[in-house]
């Protein structure tokens, strides 16, 4: 049995969530065809302190944000952060 | 639309974006919008304020809100400065100008551009409290 | 809330009015407006309009709105300044700055002013053509 | 039979208002009791064309804006003039 194809992904921290996951971008691989909102379920498990802060959190990929559903691809950057605070 | 976005951590110099401004015959009116870094944030005495910003993405947003903007209102030019890094007590942390032929317009668009921003562009701040 | 009210024939000079700003630690918002003459009026091409104003009636129909907006609005400071006299195109005839601590009391408290101005401070203006 | 007393008025025409009348201002005798409403009428017999403006025309005793009904005094400065510009 062949193991399903995965695609290799950067995942950015900004702000508090840098603090939080003592990181500011880490390397994380997921199965072909996952979608945003399972990435950051993926993140959520081995960050889980980004868990409590799940409903606030603004994701991009690349210099967009996405939804949920967003069907990820291999070597998309994306950023998680929480709300935006600008001005 | 003309627009010019500035991300820096430089000082905002009001007065000399005020001398450089140039705007065409049929412009009357032109709103600005300075946005101070105030001495309390959330019961605290604070210093200044770290501003963090992902530069590339606040600059795409910038974009996207700016061509909102223009299908929206009739605005001859938008400037926009954002300070980044550390910027103190009193001092601005943004300054805004929107130039159109009259003020109902250019006010409603300054308004809706900052409103935006504050949903749209990452950028956040840290409170320095020494 | 301080104010402070110029009535004057000399140009406008909004760099050395931004450099003269003094605030206090707990402001956050400033909004200025600047109305500038434009260089079409009623369908003819103008070079300038000649503002005839009463001086004295003037100063007291401002002064009312600005006492209509303290109870109002928690302002801080307000300045104003309108040119007299001859304006050439692209120059402004009005500038006013509205520093509060935040920005929905100084967006609103500006535009009420101009609007208020606009009903009720004695000054006409008359388009020179040339 | 004594005349009515008198009272003594200054009229100041601004705007538009100095140039049809070709003044900027005049003295005016109006009864003792008059308004502001009839002083408005005895000018606009006087200047014909203020009457064409009388509509939109705004007026002011002293530096205040009054409504016609406000009962003038000797030696009151009274200001018409058309709707403001200011801006």
């Amino acid at each position: 049995m062949q193991s399903k194809p995965h695609i290799k992904l950067t995942v950015r921290f900004w702000s508090y969530f840098a603090d939080v996951t003592g990181c500011r971008e880490t390397a994380i691989e997921a199965e072909a065809g996952s979608t945003l909102g399972q990435l950051h379920d993926l993140v959520c498990k081995q960050f889980p302190k980004l868990a409590e802060a799940r409903n606030s959190t603004l994701k991009a990929v690349g210099l967009d944000y996405q939804d949920d559903d967003f069907v990820l691809s291999d070597g998309d950057e994306v950023s998680l952060f929480p709300p935006v605070q600008g001005g | 639309m003309k627009t010019k976005l500035t991300l820096s951590p430089d000082p905002i110099d009001e007065a000399a974006l005020a001398k450089a401004r140039s705007i065409s015959d049929g412009m009357g009116a032109v709103v600005t919008f300075s946005g101070v870094v105030r001495g309390r944030e959330n019961e605290a005495t604070i210093t200044s304020i770290d501003y963090e910003s992902f530069d590339d993405m606040a600059k795409r947003q910038f974009e996207l809100i700016f061509t909102e903007i223009e299908q929206r209102w009739p605005i001859e030019s938008i400037r926009l400065v954002h300070r980044t890094g550390i910027v103190p007590v009193n001092e601005p942390s943004l300054w805004v100008e929107v130039v159109a032929a009259h003020r109902a317009e250019a006010f409603d668009a300054c308004q809706h551009l900052i409103d935006q921003m504050k949903l749209r562009v990452p950028i956040w701040k840290k409170p320095i409290v020494t």
